[in-house]
C-alpha cells in the first residue's frame, strides 16, 4: 500500500495517486506517513530527472500533484511535519533578470534532495542575498540568470557578499542561460553548474550529504 | 529552378533598390550572393557573418536601452552607426527595440521594460503568465478571435480592459439585431475612450514601423541586405508563450493533451500566414522563427515528437513551399533531437543554434541545412579578442567546411558584449573565412 | 368612479395580455396592433423623418399610442432599429431605407444577397468573430471594406511578429474605417437612448411595450444574413452537413443575444420573426431537418430562461401546425400572418396564444363594415375561451387611420 | 436513355444528370435533343411543385442544375433552340418594393408551362410596364408585391396602363404578400392569384393553352 503511493506519484498517475491518498486518509492513516511517501516519490522523480528519463514538464506535473496531495492531507494534520535537512541553500535569479524556469528546477532538485532552500525569487538585488545569508546562516548561495545582463549582476552580487565580509563563509554557484566557466571566472563565483543536477552535486559536496 | 532558388535569385538581383552608388550596389549583390550560396550549401566566396543585434547597438554608441526605446531617431542612428562600423553581411534595424510610448499607451502587461520594471540600462523582459486558463480551451476553440478580443487583450493591456464588456464580435452576424445590440453596448460602455488610447498606441507603433522600414531601405541603399524578411513562431510557443504559460502548457501535455493538440492544429494556419505576410513586404526571403519551449530538458524526446515538432515541421515546409527560407533560432540545447529536425528539404533553411553541440550538428545536418551560430555570449562579454578568434577559427574550420555556415553570436550579439570582442569576431571571420 | 392611475392601467393591460398568453380568459380581448412605421402616417410625417429625427419619431409614436390606445404597443425602436445617420456613417449595404435607396415614404427593405459564399462555411465555423470582422463586415458596411486587408486576428498571438501586425491598424484606410465605426456607434447609442426613453415614458403613462429583445431562429440567420435564400436552399442539397453544423453553432449565440437583450430591457417578451420556414419555402421533411430543431431549441431555451417567446409566423403555416404542439402550453405568444387561424385555433389553441390575422388589405383599402366583420369573426372563433390577442397579419405602415380607429374601437367594445 | 435525363433532373440528382449529359455529348448526340429532355425534366419539376411534392428549394436547385446543363451543352450548339411558346406575359415587382421571391416563382412556373416571360425585375415603375407591353405586344401582365406599399403601386400601374389606352387589350393579375381580393378591387386588376399555380391558370385561361 505504502509503496503504491510512491510509485504512482513517481509515475505521474495523478488520479490514481490522489485516489490512494483519499483512501488512506479515510482509513485513518497517519497523515505524516502519507507525506513521507509522497516525499520519497518526489525523490524518485528527481532521480529520473537526473537520469534524463524525466524532463521539466514532469517536474512541473509532479509538483502539481504533490500540491494537491498536500491540500488533501493538511486538514488532517495535528502536528507539523519535520524532515531532517542536510543544510541550507539560498537561491535566486539575480538583479535585472526575471526568468525563473531554471531557478525553479534547481530549487526543486535541491528540495527533493533534502536541502532547506530559501528561494528569493527573481530580480533579486545583491543586498537581499547578503541579508538572507546573515539571517539564515546558509553556507551556499546559488545565483541564477538567463540573460547576458546577469553576468554583471552576478559579479556585483559576489562582490557584495565579499564586501559584507561573508565571502569565506559561503560558497557561490552560478548557472543558467549563457553561463559557463568563463563567466564563473568573470564573476568570481566558486563554481558553475551546467544543470540542476550539477547544482545539487555542488551543494552536496560543500555541505555534505549526511 | 525551384522556388527557393527563384526567390534567392530575385533577392540577389537587388531589383527595385535605389543604391547610393555603384560600390554599394556591388557590395549588396556580393553579400546576398554569399548568403544565398551558404543557404543552398554551395561554397560562397567567404563565410558570411550576419549577426542579430538587440541592445548591443545602443550600448555600443552609449545610448541606454531606455533611450533607444523612447527616442526613435536616436535608436535609428545607433543601429545605423553599428551597421556601418562593423560592415557585416546584413543589417538589423531597431525593429525589436519596441517603442516605449506604445507600451505605455497600451498599458502593456506582458513586458517589463527599461524604466518600467527594469532599470533603464537593461533589456525588456517577458512576464510569464497563464494568459489563458486551463479551462478556457473550449471558449478559445468556439470562437478564437472572440476569445482574443474579449478575454486575452483585456488581460495583457490595461487600456483594452473595456473590451471585456463588449458583446462577441460574431454578434454582427444576426443583422441589425446584432448591430443594434453591439453599437448600443459599445456606446454605453465608453469603448470610445479606450479607442482613443488605442489609436495613440497604434500611432506610436506605426511611427516605429515606418522608421524601421526606412532603416531597411537606407541600409539596403548603402549595400546591406536585411538579416531576415519575415517572422513567425512555432505553434507550441504561441500557445505556451502567449496563452498558457510554461507551467500551464506543460501540465496540459498530461492533463488535456487532446485539447492542446487541437489548439496547435488550430493555430498552425495562422503561423504560416504570419510568415507569409510578414515576409511579403521584404526583399529577403528568410523567415525568423525564434523557438522557445522545445529544447532538451524542457520536454522529453517523446513529447518533442508529439507536441512540438509536428506543427513546427509543417510550418517550415509550408514556408519552403512558397520559396521562403525558414530561419529557426534554436534556443538552448537540441543535440539529442538533431536527427528529428533533419527532416527538411536540402538547402532551403538556416538553423541557428545556441547551445547545441554545433560541431555535432554539422555532422548530422551539414548536408541538409545551412548552420548559423554560435560564438558564445560568455566569450563576447567577458573573454578576450584572442579567445573569440580561437572559437571562430574552430567554427570556420569544422562547421564552415565546404560551406553552409553563417557566423553569429549564440543569441546574436549579446547586449553587453565588449566592442573589441565583436570587432575581433568580425575581422577574423572576414579574413580567415575566405574560401580559397 | 375615480380615474385609474397610470400604474393601475399598466398593470391592467399587462394582466390582460398575460392572461391571454397563459390561455386564460382575460377581462376583454387584448389589442396589439403591429404599428411599425404607422405612427408617421398617423401624424402625417415621412418615413424618412422617422429614420433621421428621433424626437419627431418619438412624438409621433406617443401621440399615435395615446390615440389608438393598445394593450401592448409596438416599440418605435423596433421599427426603426437605428438611425439613418448611423447607417450612413458605415455605409450600411444590407438595407435600403427611406430617402436612401427607397422613396422617403416607403419602408426600409432588406437587400437579399449571398453575404457569405458557399465555400466559406469552414472559415465561419473555425473562427466566427474573425470571419465577422474581416469578411462579413466589409461586405455589409461599405466603410469597413479596408478590414479585408487585416491579417487574421489570431495574429496578435504571434509574439513580436504579431505585435508588428498592429501597425496595420494605423494605415490611413483602416483608421478611417475605425473612425466610421466609432461614429456609427455613437449615433446608434444616441438613437437607442432616445427609443428607450420613449418606452419608459409610455410605461409611465400606463402602456407596456411589446418586446424587449428580438432574435431570429438559426435557419433564418443563415438564410437572411449569410448565405441568402438561394444559397441556403442549395446548401440543403449540396452541403447539408455544413449547414447543419452552422445551425447548431449559432444557436447558443442567438439564445445569449435574446437573453441579454431581455435582461437589459427588463421586458420578458422576445420577438422572433420567422422568415424562411413557412409552407412552400421548404418541404415538411426539410422543415423537420433544418428549420424546426433550431426553432424549437431556441424557443425552449427562452422559456427556460423565464422569457416569453413571441414568434411571428410570416406566410402560411397551415401544414406545420402540429409541430407547434411539441411546445409547452401557455408560454408563447404566436403571431400569425396568412395561416388559417380559425382552423389553427382547433389545433394549437391549447398550446399557444394566437395573435393576428386582421388582413392589411382591409385596414388599408377596406370599409369600416368589412373591418368590423372580420374582427368580429376573429373574436368569435379564435377568441373563444381566451388565448387570443387581436392583431394584424403584417405591419401597419400604410393603414388608413380611420379604419385603424374602427378596428381599435370595435375590439374594445365587442371583445369585452 | 432520353427518359433518364428528364427523370434524373426532375429527381434533382445533380451529379447523375450532369454525368448523363456529358456522356450524351461525348457520344455526339444532338444538343437540342438534350435540352429538350432537360426542358421536359423541368416540366415535371413544375408539376411536382403544383402538387406540393416540391417546394421553393426544389425549384431553385433544379434551376441551378439546368444552368449547369445549359453551360455544358451550349458550346456544342450550332443553331438556336426554338420552342413553341403559348403566349407572352410581362412580370415584375411593382415600384417601391424590392422583393423578388414570389415573382421569381411565378416566372419559373410560367416558363416551364410554355409561356414566353418578360421579367422586368423589382421596383419597376408603372411606365416600364406600359413600355414593355407596347414593345412585346403581350396581353397579360403580372404585378407582384410583398409589402403593403405595393397596394398603391399596383393601383398606379393599372392606372398607367389605362392612361396609355392599353387597358382593354391586356389582362392584369396581381399577387404576393398581403394581396387579396380586397386589394384587387382597390387596384382595379382583373384577377388575384393566391399562388404561382393560380398565376399559371390565369395565364392559360387568358392566352389559351389549357390542356
Amino acid at each position: 500500500m505504502a509503496d503504491d503511493l510512491v510509485t504512482t506519484l513517481a509515475d505521474l498517475k495523478e488520479k490514481e495517486a490522489l485516489g490512494i491518498v483519499q483512501k488512506r486518509l479515510d482509513a485513518g492513516e497517519d497523515p505524516l506517513a502519507i507525506l513521507d511517501d509522497a516525499r520519497r516519490a518526489m525523490e524518485t522523480v528527481g532521480k529520473r530527472f537526473e537520469n534524463s528519463e524525466y524532463f521539466i514538464p514532469d517536474l512541473v506535473y509532479s509538483g502539481e500533484i504533490l500540491k494537491e496531495i498536500t491540500d488533501l492531507v493538511k486538514p488532517k494534520m495535528t502536528k507539523d511535519v519535520e524532515v531532517k535537512r542536510l543544510g541550507k541553500v539560498i537561491i535566486g535569479t539575480v538583479s535585472g533578470d526575471i526568468h525563473d524556469i531554471g531557478k525553479n528546477i534547481v530549487t526543486f532538485m535541491l528540495d527533493v534532495n533534502g536541502f532547506e532552500v530559501y528561494d528569493l525569487g527573481v530580480d533579486v538585488p545583491p543586498q537581499q542575498f547578503v541579508d538572507k545569508v546573515k539571517e539564515t546562516d546558509s553556507s551556499v548561495v546559488g545565483l541564477s540568470g538567463f540573460l547576458t545582463l546577469a553576468f554583471d549582476s552576478m559579479k556585483e552580487t559576489v562582490e557584495a557578499i565579499g564586501a559584507a565580509g561573508l565571502r569565506d563563509k559561503v560558497k557561490v554557484m552560478i548557472g543558467g542561460g549563457q553561463m559557463n566557466e568563463d563567466i564563473r571566472k568573470y564573476t568570481g563565483a566558486d563554481a558553475y553548474g551546467a544543470n540542476a543536477m550539477a547544482g545539487v552535486s555542488l551543494a552536496k559536496k560543500w555541505i555534505g550529504d549526511g | 529552378m525551384d522556388k527557393t532558388e527563384e526567390k534567392l535569385e530575385q533577392w540577389c538581383s537587388a531589383q527595385g533598390i535605389q543604391f547610393k552608388d555603384a560600390a554599394a550596389e556591388e557590395a549588396y549583390k556580393k553579400r546576398t550572393r554569399r548568403l544565398a550560396d551558404a543557404i543552398q550549401l554551395k561554397v560562397p566566396d567567404r563565410v558570411p557573418i550576419a549577426p542579430l543585434v538587440t541592445f548591443f547597438a545602443p550600448n555600443y554608441v552609449g545610448l541606454t536601452p531606455e533611450e533607444a526605446m523612447y527616442d526613435l531617431d536616436k535608436a535609428y542612428a545607433a543601429y545605423k552607426q553599428t551597421a556601418l562600423d562593423f560592415e557585416w553581411d546584413t543589417a538589423f534595424s531597431h525593429l525589436i527595440a519596441f517603442p516605449g510610448q506604445w507600451l505605455e499607451a497600451f498599458d502593456y502587461k506582458q513586458l517589463k521594460w527599461p524604466g518600467h520594471g527594469v532599470p533603464s540600462n537593461r533589456t525588456y523582459q517577458f512576464i510569464e503568465g497563464e494568459y489563458m486558463k486551463a479551462d478556457e480551451y473550449d471558449a478559445f476553440f468556439a470562437d478564437p478571435s472572440d476569445f482574443l478580443m474579449r478575454t486575452y487583450l483585456p488581460r495583457i493591456s490595461g487600456v483594452l480592459a473595456p473590451l471585456q464588456m463588449l458583446p462577441p464580435l460574431r454578434m454582427v452576424l444576426p443583422y441589425y439585431l446584432g448591430l443594434m445590440f453591439m453599437f448600443g453596448v459599445a456606446g454605453a460602455m465608453g469603448i470610445a475612450g479606450a479607442l482613443e488610447s488605442v489609436v495613440k498606441a497604434i500611432d506610436a507603433f506605426a511611427k516605429h514601423s515606418a522608421s524601421t522600414a526606412a532603416f531597411g531601405q537606407e541600409l539596403a541603399s548603402l549595400g546591406f541586405p536585411a538579416i531576415f524578411g519575415g517572422m513567425t513562431q512555432a505553434p507550441f510557443d504561441t500557445i505556451g508563450d502567449s496563452l498558457r504559460g510554461t507551467q500551464g502548457i506543460m501540465l496540459d501535455m498530461y492533463r488535456q493533451p487532446d485539447k492542446l493538440q487541437k489548439a496547435l492544429d488550430l493555430i498552425l494556419p495562422d503561423a504560416i500566414q504570419m510568415g507569409l505576410i510578414s515576409a511579403s513586404i521584404s526583399p529577403s526571403p528568410t523567415v525568423f522563427i525564434p523557438l522557445h519551449k522545445g529544447p532538451m530538458g524542457f520536454m522529453s524526446l517523446e513529447q518533442f515528437k508529439t507536441f512540438y515538432w509536428p506543427t513546427l515541421h509543417k510550418l517550415m515546409l509550408a514556408l519552403i513551399d512558397q520559396g521562403l527560407v525558414p530561419m529557426p533560432f534554436i534556443e538552448a540545447d537540441y543535440t539529442d533531437r538533431l536527427e528529428i529536425i533533419s527532416a527538411i528539404p536540402k538547402g532551403k533553411a538556416i538553423y541557428w543554434f545556441e547551445r547545441s553541440d554545433i560541431f555535432k550538428a554539422k555532422e548530422v545536418l551539414g548536408d541538409r541545412v545551412c548552420i548559423k551560430g554560435n560564438v558564445p555570449s560568455a566569450l563576447l562579454c567577458t573573454g578576450t579578442p584572442d579567445e573569440v578568434k580561437a572559437y571562430c577559427k574552430k567554427l570556420i574550420d569544422v562547421v564552415g567546411k565546404g560551406g553552409g555556415l553563417i557566423v553569429d553570436g549564440d543569441i546574436g550579439i549579446a547586449d553587453e558584449a565588449k566592442p573589441e570582442n565583436v570587432r575581433a569576431m568580425t575581422d577574423f571571420v572576414k579574413e580567415y573565412g575566405v574560401y580559397r | 368612479m375615480t380615474e385609474k392611475s397610470p400604474q393601475q392601467l399598466y398593470d391592467e393591460r399587462l394582466k390582460r395580455v398575460n392572461d391571454a398568453i397563459q390561455l386564460k380568459v382575460p377581462d376583454r380581448v387584448p389589442f396589439f396592433p403591429a404599428t411599425h412605421l404607422y405612427a408617421a402616417k398617423h401624424v402625417g410625417m415621412t418615413f424618412e423623418e422617422a429614420f433621421y429625427d428621433s424626437q419627431k419619431w418619438s412624438e409621433a409614436n406617443k401621440r399615435m399610442i395615446l390615440d389608438v390606445d393598445p394593450d401592448l404597443f409596438f416599440s418605435p425602436g423596433f421599427a426603426v432599429f437605428s438611425s439613418g445617420q448611423a447607417f450612413e456613417a458605415v455605409d450600411f449595404k444590407q438595407i435600403k431605407w427611406p430617402g436612401h435607396g427607397v422613396s422617403p415614404d416607403h419602408t426600409h427593405q432588406f437587400v437579399e444577397g449571398e453575404y457569405m459564399m458557399a465555400d466559406e462555411y469552414d472559415a465561419l465555423l473555425d473562427d466566427p468573430s474573425d470571419y465577422a470582422v474581416r469578411t462579413y463586415m466589409p461586405r455589409i458596411y461599405g466603410t469597413l471594406q479596408p478590414f479585408t486587408m487585416l491579417p487574421p486576428l489570431k495574429a496578435m498571438l504571434f509574439g513580436y511578429a504579431g505585435v508588428g501586425m498592429t501597425a496595420l491598424l494605423a494605415m490611413p484606410d483602416i483608421a478611417r474605417a475605425l473612425e466610421s465605426l466609432q461614429k456609427a456607434g455613437l449615433e446608434a447609442a444616441k438613437w437607442s437612448g432616445a427609443m428607450a426613453a420613449l418606452d419608459a415614458e409610455m410605461a409611465a403613462l400606463g402602456y407596456p411595450s411589446f418586446a424587449g429583445a428580438a432574435v431570429v431562429v438559426p435557419f433564418d440567420l443563415v438564410s437572411d444574413m449569410l448565405r441568402g435564400m438561394r444559397g441556403t436552399m442549395l446548401d440543403m442539397y449540396r452541403q447539408p452537413d455544413k449547414l447543419l453544423a452552422t445551425l447548431e453553432r449559432v444557436l447558443p449565440m442567438l439564445i445569449g443575444m435574446a437573453v441579454s437583450g431581455s435582461t437589459m430591457s427588463g421586458n420578458p417578451r422576445v420577438f422572433i420573426a420567422l422568415h424562411r420556414g413557412a409552407d412552400g419555402f421548404m418541404s415538411l421533411k426539410q422543415f423537420e431537418t433544418f428549420y424546426w430543431p433550431g426553432m424549437k431549441a431556441l424557443i425552449l431555451a427562452l422559456i427556460d430562461a423565464g422569457l416569453t417567446p413571441c414568434p411571428f409566423f410570416e406566410g402560411c403555416y397551415d401544414q406545420r401546425l402540429e409541430y407547434l404542439n411539441e411546445l409547452p402550453k401557455g408560454k408563447i405568444l404566436g403571431m400569425f400572418d396568412s395561416t388559417d387561424v380559425f382552423r389553427a385555433k382547433g389545433i394549437i389553441g391549447d398550446t399557444m396564444c394566437i395573435c393576428g390575422n386582421m388582413p392589411m388589405s382591409l385596414l388599408q383599402t377596406g370599409t369600416p363594415d368589412e373591418v368590423k366583420d372580420y374582427a368580429r369573426k376573429l373574436i368569435d372563433v379564435v377568441g373563444k375561451g381566451g388565448g387570443f390577442i387581436m392583431g394584424c397579419r403584417g405591419v401597419m405602415d400604410e393603414c388608413d387611420p380611420k379604419l385603424v380607429k374602427v378596428w381599435a374601437d370595435f375590439t374594445r367594445e365587442y371583445g369585452g | 436513355m432520353a427518359n433518364d435525363l428528364a427523370n434524373t433532373l426532375a429527381d434533382l440528382k445533380e451529379k447523375e444528370a450532369l454525368e448523363m449529359v456529358r456522356k450524351r455529348l461525348d457520344a455526339g448526340e444532338d444538343p437540342l435533343g438534350i435540352l429538350d429532355d432537360a426542358r421536359r425534366g423541368m416540366e415535371i419539376v413544375g408539376k411536382r411543385f403544383e402538387n406540393s411534392e416540391y417546394f421553393i428549394p426544389d425549384l431553385v436547385y433544379s434551376g441551378e442544375i439546368l444552368k449547369d446543363i445549359t453551360e455544358m451543352v451550349k458550346p456544342k450548339m450550332t443553331k438556336d433552340i426554338e420552342v413553341k411558346r403559348l403566349g407572352k406575359v410581362v412580370m415584375g415587382t411593382v415600384a417601391g418594393d424590392i422583393h423578388d421571391i414570389g415573382k421569381d416563382i411565378v416566372v419559373f412556373m410560367l416558363d416551364v408551362n410554355g409561356f414566353e416571360v418578360y421579367d422586368l425585375g423589382v421596383d419597376v415603375p408603372a411606365q416600364e410596364f406600359v413600355d414593355k407591353l407596347r414593345e412585346t405586344g403581350s396581353t397579360v401582365v403580372g404585378l407582384s408585391g410583398f409589402l403593403t406599399l405595393a397596394f398603391d403601386s399596383m393601383k398606379t400601374t393599372v392606372d398607367a396602363i389605362k392612361a396609355a389606352g392599353l387597358r382593354d387589350k391586356v389582362k392584369v393579375m396581381i399577387g404576393g404578400g398581403q394581396i387579396d381580393e380586397a386589394v384587387q378591387r382597390h387596384t382595379g386588376a382583373d384577377a388575384y392569384g393566391v399562388n404561382a399555380m393560380a398565376g399559371v391558370s390565369l395565364a392559360k385561361e387568358w392566352l389559351g393553352g389549357a390542356q
